[in-house]
């Protein structure tokens, strides 16, 4: 599988998503500089974690509009598959890839720490290595993690079933104690109409390595390499 | 040459930069003439406390700073240590007090990136951050308000620049009530035949400026002052310094981008006295003259005088000299990463720093008495006596052990400090490989087996009972944290935080603070390689606790062969390595339970923590200890509580044989030891016997509850309750 | 010319920033605060001296960068 | 009543964010942008009827919370 990795001013999870891409998919991924365009065709595209332009303004905001982003959109358009983690589901709701919006945690605070997801559907490529229900483990680190939408939005993701994962407990359980961040309807990650865009708060690619304390990550990047092998 | 005269230099305008009588005499001697205001600035930024050390060093002169693995010590931006693999950790910690009580988030967040680029300057990639956090007492008015910007403000700067944040320590007490201690510390990576220095040479050589543009920020207080010689006053106000990370990270991937080519011959970043300082360090240390042409400063504000963009202390900027025709190198780079790049002078043979502005020279001054000559002085000391001993027998035990073993985790000083890492990004980076929460973070170095330690430590009430003792204290505790995850420690650095040293009790206790880190340095083989002074902690005359802050690094070859503090299985024997006497002078629970600070510190025993912790690490190396806690503040029994809540594994413990009275060996704070789980503890405590080192088996992990026979039982999931509530319930919710 | 953005959320969109200032006030002692709403407020220096052409400007500007309008609104003023 | 506050920093201070915004319009296109300043705009709704006192309690609000007045000056319109 060929990847690329978008870096902005400000990115700072593009090395370690370039090493889980590498690692896991066994071939480096393309680092794509965000003035450049005209990079090569890849299976899936990575927009990583980070603070781009220093989260200024709105996080993700000016990122968006970077040329890497035009090219993201035209070639998510045609079915290619993107990930946006973190400040990349930011950046993927601010280009329009994504609907909704992700305002000031509830708390106000930046947050790091793991939480526990529910995957929504197993469903591949994104999450077919995951079953149903499954409930995982996966850092968060954010401050403007807290996913908004309009009701209609929100009832047309809901229905469509485009949400990916919510903020559960240890237990699995959806509840409002479990989630960190105030994001309505506890959704920690969002795919496009189509599936072929994720968008998602915690960061899989921190957690793919026993060393780190875990690897409930690795699933996502083995699912991708098998569904997307070219 | 006499440079152009500007506001007339009265009595006024020389007390309020700080220069005492004999030292103008000195200017007046050194320059043959008068200054003109611009060259009293650079004279009273160069010869404060702050960039002369001039009450320090002769005493900072008795560290120890040598062993075969430093590659250099004090005196650059940041110490450089060998840490193998053909591979340099670069360190050092610093403090910004003062700013982070005026504007906890501003001045906390700045203190990040003027450590960050102390370390990045030398060529290494910053790849942690720690800190060393002190508040007033919890119930002051100002407390929560400082604890939450400082903390946030470190997080804001640190979470930015994608540097993880990954530990520290926090502590309260009331003598930081008008005077918060916020030291940051850096550790990076560089390749050890690629460090970089800051000193200036080769005559005709460019000096380049890279960063943000200069404003009037944090211009040095005295401007305040003198702001009757100037009818623009207003406007032209000291602002308070803004830290912008998402510069300083463009700053880093640029000048790490920079040194990959082959092009600077010197680099320094601008802290404190901004140009001043980095250029006179830079020409002082290479003993050439410089020669800047101020109109080509990037500045922010038109109109900015010579005064102001020599003291601005701006943040986000740094001063190089190249490598003559590779300009260009470095230009395209710096404007790749959308930062100001302006050629700005050149070295000369001259030995004098000239400043042109507006086609007119207005400073010319010799560089090397304002570097190397500044004053020094040799203020009287008074030595803090050793207080009388406490006997155990003469501190009343609780009522129920337990139920104090409760009220201690729950404690200040002893609560979990979840909610302010939980604020800090301490896995970006996807390196960190112990997370905040145990004796010492661990940073694996990047697609290696080995890892980095690392730690900030120090207990300021004994500092305060016995400087001596406490400084020795501060260095074995960093040395033992190390320790406990199975580092094999290597060297220090250290942030001196004290009150005035014009009065000789303070100074006493620096001295002797000195000694008594000297005395650890020697006896570990743990050389000091960087550090920071921090005089006039103090308000109305109160200086704050001693407070010696010790950043330490340790080196992990294989980390397959570590140790973490949780217990990882019920059913396993808890051996105390170290030899528990009872020492309840200066004890956390003396202080929080009986609110009692008499007696004094427990001794160090150099040698038995030697002993003891060479012990221990080899035991981890072997591979035949996993799991590993060292006894700190709050005694043997909150070192177990901690193992149990970090696992939610109980523990059952009895007192062994000969033990001093229960609520002593609790409590008592005896140093050079470390609790530890293992399957067989009798053959562990046969090999400590047969090595040399004191070791008791105290009890069995296992079932939910931690018992010691005799005082009684609680639950873990209670004793964890009071440990992570007392933090997250004082500051609130979005405490502002 | 000096223009002044006012970027406010929509209505009906919780604004957390708003509302634990709200929460912090009461806590200080402060009642009778009902609702607290917080939004941005740009000043931009533009050369552009015709005041048609300056609006038309600074609303590209909104709509391209400075609101997000699936959440915010925005409001120009200009000054001379 | 309702309170309008504008938050800006002071004179001379560094706005990281402005400078950001400055360069992302360049960016874009927008020619012509020279300074661009970032600031909080509050909107609150209190209790408070009379004007005068109505200001005075907003006063001490962003005294005490709304501004940070080490680096920023605070403004207070009231509509009624
Ligand atoms: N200000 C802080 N920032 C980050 N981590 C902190 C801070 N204060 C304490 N910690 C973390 O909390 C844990 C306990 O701190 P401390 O009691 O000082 O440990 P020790 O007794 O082992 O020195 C350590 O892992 C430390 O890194
Ligand atoms: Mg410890």
């Amino acid at each position: 599988m060929k990847s690329a990795v978008i870096v902005f001013p400000g990115s700072n999870c593009d090395r370690d998503m370039q090493v889980a891409l590498a690692e896991i998919t066994g071939t480096a991924p393309i680092m794509v500089w965000h003035r450049d365009s005209d990079f090569p065709a890849v299976d899936l595209i990575t927009v990583p974690g980070g603070f781009s332009y220093g989260d200024y303004l709105r996080a993700g905001a000016m990122a968006a509009h970077s040329p890497a982003m035009a090219e993201v959109k035209r070639r998510a358009a045609q079915g290619v598959h993107v990930l946006g983690v973190c400040n990349g589901f930011q950046i993927l709701t601010e280009t329009g890839l994504l609907p909704g919006a992700l305002m000031r945690n509830a708390s106000l605070r930046f947050i790091c720490r793991d939480v526990y997801l529910r995957v929504e559907a197993s469903r591949a490529p994104f999450t077919g290595l995951y079953k149903t229900g499954q409930c995982i483990r996966i850092p968060i680190a954010h401050a403007d993690g807290n996913f908004y939408a309009d009701d209609e939005t929100l009832a047309r993701i809901e229905g469509e079933g485009q949400v990916a994962f919510r903020y559960a407990g240890q237990d699995g359980k959806v509840a409002p104690e479990a989630n960190p961040n105030g994001s309505r309807n506890n959704i920690a990650g969002i795919y496009n109409a189509q599936g072929n865009v994720l968008g998602m708060m915690p960061h899989p690619e921190r957690l793919i390595d026993k060393m780190l304390s875990g690897t409930d990550g690795r699933a996502m990047f083995e699912g991708l390499t098998g569904a997307l092998a070219s | 040459m006499s440079p152009r005269p500007e506001a007339p230099i009265t009595e006024e305008v020389i007390a309020a930069h700080g220069l005492s009588t004999d030292e103008y005499a000195r200017v007046l001697e050194i320059l043959g003439r008068t200054p003109n205001l611009t060259e009293l600035g650079i004279f009273s930024v160069m010869w404060s406390e702050h960039c002369s050390y001039k009450s320090s060093r002769k005493w900072l002169r008795r560290l120890p700073t040598e062993a075969p693995w430093v590659i250099c010590g004090p005196g650059e931006n940041a110490g450089v240590i060998d840490i193998g693999d053909g591979l340099a950790a670069v360190f050092k910690m610093e403090s910004h007090n003062h700013p982070s009580f005026i504007e906890p988030y501003q001045g906390a967040a700045t203190g990040v990136g003027g450590i960050l680029r102390d370390v990045f300057t030398m060529g290494a990639r910053p790849v942690a951050n720690l800190n060393a956090l002190r508040f007033g007492a919890p119930d002051h008015p100002k407390t929560r308000h400082l604890v939450s910007g400082v903390v946030a403000g470190i997080g804001g700067y640190g979470n930015c620049v994608g540097v993880p944040t990954v530990g520290g320590s926090c502590e309260f007490d009331p003598s930081y009530n008008g005077n918060i201690l916020v030291n940051a510390m850096t550790v990076g990576i560089a390749p050890a035949d690629r460090i970089f220095y800051a000193t200036a040479s080769g005559i005709g050589n460019p000096v380049v400026y890279v960063g943000s543009k200069t404003g009037r920020d944090g211009i040095h207080g005295a401007t305040m002052a003198s702001a009757e010689f100037d009818d623009t006053a207003e406007a032209k106000r000291p602002t308070v310094q803004v830290g912008d990370p998402f510069t300083e990270k463009l700053l880093i991937e640029a000048c790490l981008e920079l040194m990959r080519e082959d092009v600077i011959i010197g680099i320094q970043d601008m802290g404190a006295a901004g140009l001043t300082s980095s250029s006179f360090e830079m020409a002082g240390k290479g003993g050439v003259g410089v020669e800047i042409d101020l109109d080509q400063v990037p500045v922010r504000e038109a109109s900015m005088t010579a005064y102001e963009i020599m003291l601005s202390e701006s943040q986000e900027r740094m001063l190089m000299v190249l490598k003559p025709g590779r300009e260009d190198v470095a230009r395209r780079i710096f404007e790749k990463w959308e930062l100001d790049f302006a050629i700005i002078g050149q070295l000369t043979d001259t030995g004098r720093m000239v400043l042109r502005k507006d086609g007119g020279i207005v400073a010319d001054l010799p560089i090397d008495p304002l570097a190397d000559a500044a004053p020094v002085y040799d203020r009287p000391t008074r030595a803090t006596p050793l207080p009388a001993e406490v006997a155990a027998a003469d501190v009343p035990a609780p009522a129920d052990i337990m139920a104090a073993l409760e009220s201690l985790v729950g404690s200040p000083d002893l609560s979990s400090r979840r909610w302010i890492w939980e604020q800090y990004d301490h896995m970006v980076m996807a390196d960190t490989v112990a997370r905040p929460g145990g004796d010492a973070a661990i940073v694996r170095v990047h697609a290696s087996r080995r890892g980095l330690a690392m730690t900030t430590d120090c207990n300021p009430r004994y500092c305060y009972a016995h400087p001596r003792t406490g400084g020795a204290q501060a260095v074995a505790e960093a040395w033992r944290n190390l320790t406990a995850v199975g580092a094999k420690p290597l060297a220090i650095t250290d942030n001196m935080n004290f009150g005035n040293p014009e009065r000789p009790e303070i100074m006493g206790q620096f001295a002797d603070c000195i000694e008594g880190i000297r005395d650890a340095c020697l006896a570990l083989d743990f050389p000091v390689v960087s550090g920071n002074v921090s005089f006039y902690n103090e308000t109305n005359g109160k200086g704050i606790l001693p407070t010696p802050a010790i950043g330490a690094v340790g080196v992990i070859d294989n980390l397959e062969k570590r140790a973490g503090l949780a217990f990882p299985a019920a059913d396993l024997d808890i051996v105390v390595i170290g030899e528990s006497r009872g020492h309840l002078g200066c004890s956390a629970y003396m202080r929080h339970l009986l609110d009692r600070r008499d007696g004094a510190p427990p001794p160090v025993d150099l040698e038995a923590e030697r002993r003891n912790g060479d012990f221990v690490r080899a035991e981890i190396a072997a591979g035949n200890v996993t799991c590993c806690h060292d006894v700190s503040e709050g005694g043997l029994l909150v070192t177990v509580a901690e193992m149990a809540m970090a696992s939610g594994i109980g523990a059952s413990l009895t007192a062994p044989e000969g033990a001093p009275a229960l609520h002593a060996l609790a409590f008592g704070e005896d140093q050079g030891r470390y609790a530890i789980a293992v399957k067989d503890g009798q053959a562990l405590v046969s090999k400590a016997k047969t090595a040399g080192v004191a070791a008791t088996l105290l009890g069995r992990t296992g079932g939910g509850e931690l018992t010691l026979t005799g005082a009684g039982t609680i639950s873990v999931a209670r004793l964890r309750t009071a440990c992570e509530t007392w933090l997250p319930s004082y500051m609130g919710d979005g405490a502002a | 010319m000096r223009a002044r953005v006012h970027v406010t959320l929509k209505q009906g969109v919780l604004d957390p920033q708003g509302k634990a200032i709200g929460t912090a006030l009461k806590s200080l002692g402060f009642s009778g605060v009902d609702e607290v709403r917080q939004g941005k407020f740009l000043e931009l220096d533009i050369a552009e001296t015709d005041p048609a052409k300056a609006h038309q400007q600074v609303s590209e500007m909104c709509e391209k960068l400075l609101a997000n309008t699936v959440i915010e609104d925005y409001a120009i003023e200009l000054d001379s």
